[in-house]
């Protein structure tokens, strides 16, 4: 399964990220992280397809995306 | 919370994983001051990755106006100038003029560059200045909390438009691109809205366009980018996106304004 | 009789305007009063604070060394202003959102579960600042309810009197809370 | 009219107070920590049949200025260091051109960018000219937000009798601060003298008027430097000042606007721990008020002058006492704001 | 020499002799100071002429520049305002802005308008400001002895361009009616050369209706006249006009930029 | 490199000896009476592999300075009075981001557009920090075409040792005289000191540079502002002035620039007259040289400041004295110059 | 005759009447006026038709120019 | 020894290098000099002037009150600097182009036909200002005719020995033109 990991330190809860992902991965938390912003986290992880749009519109570069590579035997 | 908690950069559970998007190293692991779903850190960002793409690090000199983006001299890797407030083209040109194989950029909200920066920037582009200006366009004085902008709309309610702009006693929104145009200096003029992931792309590549035109020495470029103040503007970030997209275009129509890049398509 | 009071949390969480009903009911008794907030380049999140301060005498100085009351609503402002209190003077702490406790023992320290108290009576956790400023009316009784009262009329009358009501509620919640702690 | 007692902020009054005291137009760019101004006078001007511009930069504004003041408006601006700074060559020729008109700086820390912190670094630019050539702006410090309220019709007559322009130095923290202060309901129109010389078109006038700083011949330019010291000396008659517990004490502080304030509540500190401190205030930075000054000093045993910078007013206090009596400095920088306790520690120092 | 010495005015010989050009009412007695064959005579009466024509002395405010119009206010009959290098479009928007039924001109050169003064003009221009510009572009800084402008020829050597302007380091001419033709705010924009009494006539004709834009509200107006500087370019008069009508207007081409005026033809 | 003394111009001097001084970029705008800088430079820089740029406007050229002098260059810009007080924001936030650069300004008659004629106005402005916030420019005062020539070098020399805006204050009479001056045939580079600290591209540096005024902080931009205020006290060793006929002087005129050219031959004809009247010339108008004024001022009767202004450095030489010795203040502005003979008349009254 | 009065106070000699004079009544004369300079004349005076196209041309508005009038009897 | 003169003339007339060759011969000759041109806004025709000091010692004041040598080659010039002449003090008339004579009757005054000499010895009147120097050095002979004419060389060398001749020419005409006066 691919991974969004989102840096809640960073995240300002503005939810780009949330309403430019194509599956709907992310949610806004209605926890605050340590600024007193509700951060994104990914909510159906196992949707990703590391297609990195929440990525690159998020204003905080708070979001690293990695991708799972194919394994050999397919 | 700890759940969500990630430290950057820890390393992952497996090795299958490959990254496929991080922080440029050109940025600094700074957490940014900007307000959430402000564009700012967005155009930090690819300016960041053009610098690592084109390996500029170590020959950039970047100058940073009086703004919200004041500060982006503690985001990049690079050295930086902190410009009085729209002096910035001047800053560059006594850099550029003096280390002319640097490459030399400003950044510059809309109220420096357009309102107390209009004769900086615009004999920089009339003496055909080899300088780039990454021009953030909010419409609006974000950093001093609202105030009108030459660039605000018409019927924009601002802390000193309350009432909505009037163009009758304010004038028309000022169009920088559309008047950069009929200067002879300048060598690539653009303008983008960052309201969605192709438009981000596409912003990168006018940015590319933009280095490269200083690269080969053609003279004055600029891109601006429509970006949004959701604070200032009081709407939610995603909405104050669509707002761009339908209202704002619509006066400031992207695209290319000048372009003469031998090699452009 | 000079009061000092600092009021310091995140930026929503209306720690200006705490201060602000507070100069605002001093006014209404009569005294002199002075608010003072910190003001930096416009960009949300972050921590705010403000300086209120009243006197039956001529105010001087609109700040101070060391205060009697310091308000905070969150922890990163624990730990910027619990050094500031005077000795004996009040710490009013919002547990609802600070976990950890103060280091001094000097100091006449309370606290209330501001969030919790203001959703429970109002709805919602936006006038959690009224319950503080209820909770340390009861604890340090310096001005008269009325006067609280009034500047909160005064304050969100322009926004309709359901407004004004779930303050006042929000007011006495904060002050019923703190019934065992001055019993 | 009646006035009402209302919590309100330092630059919100100011505001009102340019609306009471007859301003015509106002022309400013925005600049932190004055911001509220054009913020109220944006909508309040007009509302009051008044015109409010906000220019393309400071350098627009000065002479938006200029331009109004000349055709016989009250005309103001406001701004805050660095944008003051780039008024230098309007205010210039405002007083070369013997034009009335109001400049507000809510100053902040420098130099440069610096920070948005209330500061009293602008006293030398203010007092002494940071323009070039022998001028002067008439300059008044306030100290709360009630005479943020009163200064601008003040600095309104007072430039208008002198034909010059006045300041309003003010900080961040009085455009910041909120007090309570008396503004009545509604505003009237004031009288104003009638200006002759104003360039707003003849219409009938016998003769054109001309306005202008201008004067290529050297001894006409001399002589019209001298009417202008001759006014600056007439000035005098306008100082003003204030006092706290000066009567009986030993140490005498020297300090204005919000320094002051903290002054004040130092010398009621250093009474209780015994020591004679009083207060002398000067509200007319320029003209500066040296006569009164010497007055007060008089017997004092010490000078201590307080100020938000490196020590700029302390050398008109030095100047004043010509080494008559014993002047110290105490002074801090860049936006920090000593407490009335530490301001009180200096006294006690003075006083040793 | 008395032969040739006729005082001004006296009566002459008879009476069958209509006087068919004189000195217009508006314009002062006082002998000129500007060079042996100057344009900014000529301008100067076409203006005088202009408020003489429209019944406007009693209520024209006009500003004058820094540059060799400085003095500009000894020779008019109306109110005039002497304002700081570059800044007389601001100057007259403070009038303006408090006096709206006031005729209320500028009178400036190509240092003070497109040099210092170029955030104030475009912003006066993109503000739709209710005043008019008369502006004297002869290249050169007159006044102070003959540095080049942004207005300044390829080629062209003055002061500080010994060589001849290089436009590889200065850029090229500066062109003011071009760059204010894509501002809304500009009602009426025009060019023309004072080389023949023809083009006299025509720059009058552009004149009043500049004049009238003000008069009708619809917002800024400039009329640029390209004007010799004998002496700073080292001709005599009458080349000097040759040489604008054969190589100045190739740069800059007379004619009508903008014209809102509802009964323009 | 032998030099060969010719007659020339006192702004040509100025200009041969930035280049001789190691200028490397000249960022300008015109203005009268230092046109001839500008036009000098604008050929003889590029011949010497140096930058001529003409600015729009005095605004841009300080600002284009403030960037070249980041990157590491000697910079340099060159104005009289109203072109100057346009620079005062500029000059403030090159001071605060502690950079090197030469600002030289040909003094003329003001307030506003005045005149073009020479004068002394501009001193508070120079010496006082027309700009905003404490700053301090280094401020050199030339009397000879000689001293054109060689203060620039001078004072970039000052600038780099002290990271400090650099001035020299000279005037109309100055720029326009000539006068026979040594001046080499040709001109071989400076050495100056490394600039670590300079945004020029990091290439290979470890860390990256920045150039910056702004310090949000409160206490870090007192701290700031404490570091500011040492560089100015340590500068005191550089101050630098001269003295004629001092000695054995009862009066003691003080005066600086073309000013003190005339008092020097005014105190020749006070001798004459039988009074013994001696010159002391500060230099360096900022630092101000208090100490040796005091010294050589030591015993002297009396002490005469003589300037083309109102009295600007007056207060300097008042401040000095602290009321040891009375001081006489003789002026004329507007671009009036008096004569020898005008000077020795107020020393004559001084004498009395 | 028509009359083109020039006053030679005013007159500069800059000679762009005498360019512009399609009649080439004007010339410049070698004396000097008070300020230095050297004047423009009617030299052919006769031959003035009053167009005032040298009028509209000087810098100086030094001249001025009268027709005479039709008389009644042609 | 110290020698202040003031050179006024039209604009055109070449009054402000006629001091300068002045200052320039000074120098040539070890002394120290100095020159100072009136200057003001660029505008032909008007009046121009100049001073000119030279001195075995150090110079102090580039200006005088009152002056040992004043030329005036037009008229304008005449009425304005007639009275800032030294008692005692030359005052030298250009004749061709002023008709009118001084009021003082306490100076040294000489007349040269400057024009008409220069015309005769160089064919064209512009050398009047050279003529008028040489007419100066016949009647108040302060430096040597060498260091004139070396001057004259350095300062028309440049445009060709043809004019340095003609120059020197006008020199010597009107130092012969005074021979009458100094005989
Ligand atoms: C000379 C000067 N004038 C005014 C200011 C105040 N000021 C700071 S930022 C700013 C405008 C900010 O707007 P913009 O350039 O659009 O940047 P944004 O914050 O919107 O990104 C102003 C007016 C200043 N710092 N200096
Ligand atoms: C602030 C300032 N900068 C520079 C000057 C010097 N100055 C006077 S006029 C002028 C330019 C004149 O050129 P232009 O505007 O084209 O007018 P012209 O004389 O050619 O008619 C300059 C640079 C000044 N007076 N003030
Ligand atoms: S876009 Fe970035 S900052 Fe915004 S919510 Fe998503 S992760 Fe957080
Ligand atoms: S990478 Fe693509 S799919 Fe995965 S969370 Fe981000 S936007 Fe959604
Ligand atoms: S105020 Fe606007 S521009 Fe500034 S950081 Fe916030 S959102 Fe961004
Ligand atoms: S210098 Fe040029 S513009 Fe100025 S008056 Fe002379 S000719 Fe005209
Ligand atoms: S045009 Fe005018 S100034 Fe020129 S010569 Fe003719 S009359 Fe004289
Ligand atoms: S009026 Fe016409 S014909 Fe007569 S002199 Fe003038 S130009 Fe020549
Ligand atoms: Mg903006
Ligand atoms: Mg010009």
């Amino acid at each position: 399964m691919n991974v969004c990991k989102i840096n809640v330190n960073l995240c300002k809860g503005c939810g780009i990220c949330v309403k430019f992902c194509p599956k709907h991965v992310l949610e806004i938390s209605d926890e605050l992280n340590p600024s007193g912003f509700h951060p994104a986290h990914p909510a159906k992880p196992e949707l990703c397809t590391a297609c990195a749009i929440c990525a690159e519109m998020c204003p905080e570069t708070a979001i690293e995306i990695y991708r799972r590579k194919k394994s050999r035997a397919s | 919370m700890s759940s969500l908690v990630e430290a950057p950069g820890t390393q992952l559970p497996d090795n299958d994983l490959q990254c496929v998007f991080k922080k440029p190293a050109s940025m600094t692991s700074k957490p940014l001051h900007y307000c959430p779903g402000c564009s700012h850190g967005t155009y930090h960002r690819l300016i960041a990755e053009l610098i690592d793409d084109a390996n500029l690090l170590s020959t950039t000199v970047g100058v940073c106006p009086v703004g919200c983006a004041v500060f982006a001299y503690d985001y990049f890797e690079f050295d930086m100038i902190q410009a009085a407030h729209g002096r910035a083209p001047a800053v560059a040109t006594g850099v550029k003029r003096c280390l002319p194989d640097r490459f030399v950029f400003t950044y510059q909200g809309d109220g420096d560059l357009a309102a107390i920066g209009t004769a900086e920037t615009i004999h920089a582009a009339a003496r055909g200045e080899n300088i780039t200006i990454f021009f953030v366009n909010n419409g609006i004085f974000g950093m001093t909390g609202g105030q009108m902008a030459p660039t605000s709309l018409i019927g924009q309610k601002t802390t000193t438009s309350r009432a909505g702009r009037d163009a009758s006693w304010t004038g028309q929104p000022f169009k920088v691109c559309e008047l950069l145009s009929t200067i002879e200096g300048c060598a690539y003029i653009a303008r983008v809205a960052l309201t969605s992931a192709k438009n981000v792309r596409t912003c990168k590549k006018y940015m590319r366009k933009a280095i490269q035109a200083q690269q080969q020495k053609s003279g004055f470029s600029l891109v601006e980018i429509l970006s949004p103040c959701p604070v200032q503007w009081g709407m939610q970030p995603g909405d104050a996106l669509d707002y761009i997209e339908n209202t704002v275009t619509k006066v400031y129509p992207p695209g290319e304004f000048v372009n003469k890049l031998p090699e452009s398509e | 009789m000079l009061e000092e009071n600092i009021i310091a949390g995140f930026g929503g969480q209306g720690v200006l305007s705490l201060g602000k009903i507070l100069a605002q009911a001093a006014m209404e008794e009569g005294l002199n009063a002075s608010w003072l907030p910190s003001y930096g380049p416009e960009m949300r999140g972050g921590t705010a604070n403000c300086i209120a301060c009243f006197s039956d005498d001529e105010i001087g100085a609109p700040l101070a060394a060391s205060y009697d009351v310091v308000i905070v609503m969150n922890q990163p402002s624990l730990e910027k202003f619990e050094q500031v209190v005077k000795p004996q003077g009040t710490l009013l702490i919002n547990s609802s959102i600070i976990p950890v406790k103060p280091t001094r023992n000097d100091l006449d320290i309370h606290y209330v579960a501001a969030n919790e108290l203001a959703e429970e009576v109002t709805g919602t956790t936006k006038s959690a600042n009224i319950v503080a400023l209820g909770a340390l009316h009861a604890v340090r009784p310096r001005l008269k309810t009325e006067s609280l009262e009034a500047a909160l009329k005064f304050t969100f009358g322009a926004k309709g009197d359901k407004l004004v009501q779930s303050n006042i509620r929000a007011l006495h919640a904060g002050m019923e809370a703190m019934k065992p702690a001055v019993a | 009219m009646q006035a009402k007692r209302r919590l309100i902020k330092g630059n919100d009054a100011l505001s009102l107070g340019a609306i009471a005291g007859g301003c015509d137009c106002f022309f400013g760019y925005p600049i932190t920590p004055q911001n509220e101004v054009p913020e109220l006078l944006s909508s309040e001007m007009p509302k009051n049949g008044r015109v409010f511009l906000q220019a393309e930069s400071e350098v627009a504004s000065i002479n938006m200025v200029y331009g109004a003041a000349a055709a016989g408006m009250r005309a103001m601006t406001s701004s805050s260091s660095p944008g003051v700074s780039l008024m230098m060559e309007g205010i210039s020729y405002i007083a070369g051109a013997e034009l009335p008109c109001l400049i507000v700086n809510v100053m902040r820390g420098g130099p440069g960018l610096g920070s948005i912190s209330p500061s009293q670094g602008d006293y030398f630019q203010a007092c002494k000219g940071g323009g070039h050539g022998d001028y002067r702006c008439i300059v008044l410090a306030p100290w709360s937000a009630q005479e943020m309220f009163s200064f601008p019709e003040l600095a309104f007559d007072l430039a208008d009798k002198y034909r010059n322009p006045a300041m309003i130095l003010a900080d961040g923290v009085l455009g910041q601060m909120m007090e309570p202060a008396s503004i009545p309901a509604e505003f009237t129109r004031v009288s104003r003298p009638e200006k002759t010389w104003a360039t707003n078109g003849r219409n009938g006038r016998s003769h054109k008027n001309v306005a202008n700083s201008l004067v290529i011949d050297p001894h006409e330019l001399r002589d019209h430097n001298l009417k202008l010291q001759a006014k600056y000396t007439k000035m005098q008659e306008d100082c003003k000042w204030d006092t706290r517990l000066a009567e009986d004490a030993d140490v005498l502080v020297v300090a204005y606007g919000i320094t002051a304030r903290l002054a004040f509540s130092a010398c009621k500190l250093a009474r209780k721990k015994g020591v004679k401190a009083g207060l002398f205030r000067p509200i007319t930075l320029y003209p500066y008020p040296s006569a009164p000054l010497l007055d007060v000093a008089k017997g004092k045993k010490r000078i201590l002058v307080v100020e938000l910078s490196s020590g700029q007013m302390v050398e008109d206090v030095r100047l004043t006492m010509n080494g008559a009596i014993p002047v110290d400095f105490y002074g801090e920088m860049g936006g920090v704001i000593p407490s009335p306790a530490e301001v009180c520690a200096k006294i006690m120092e003075a006083a040793k």
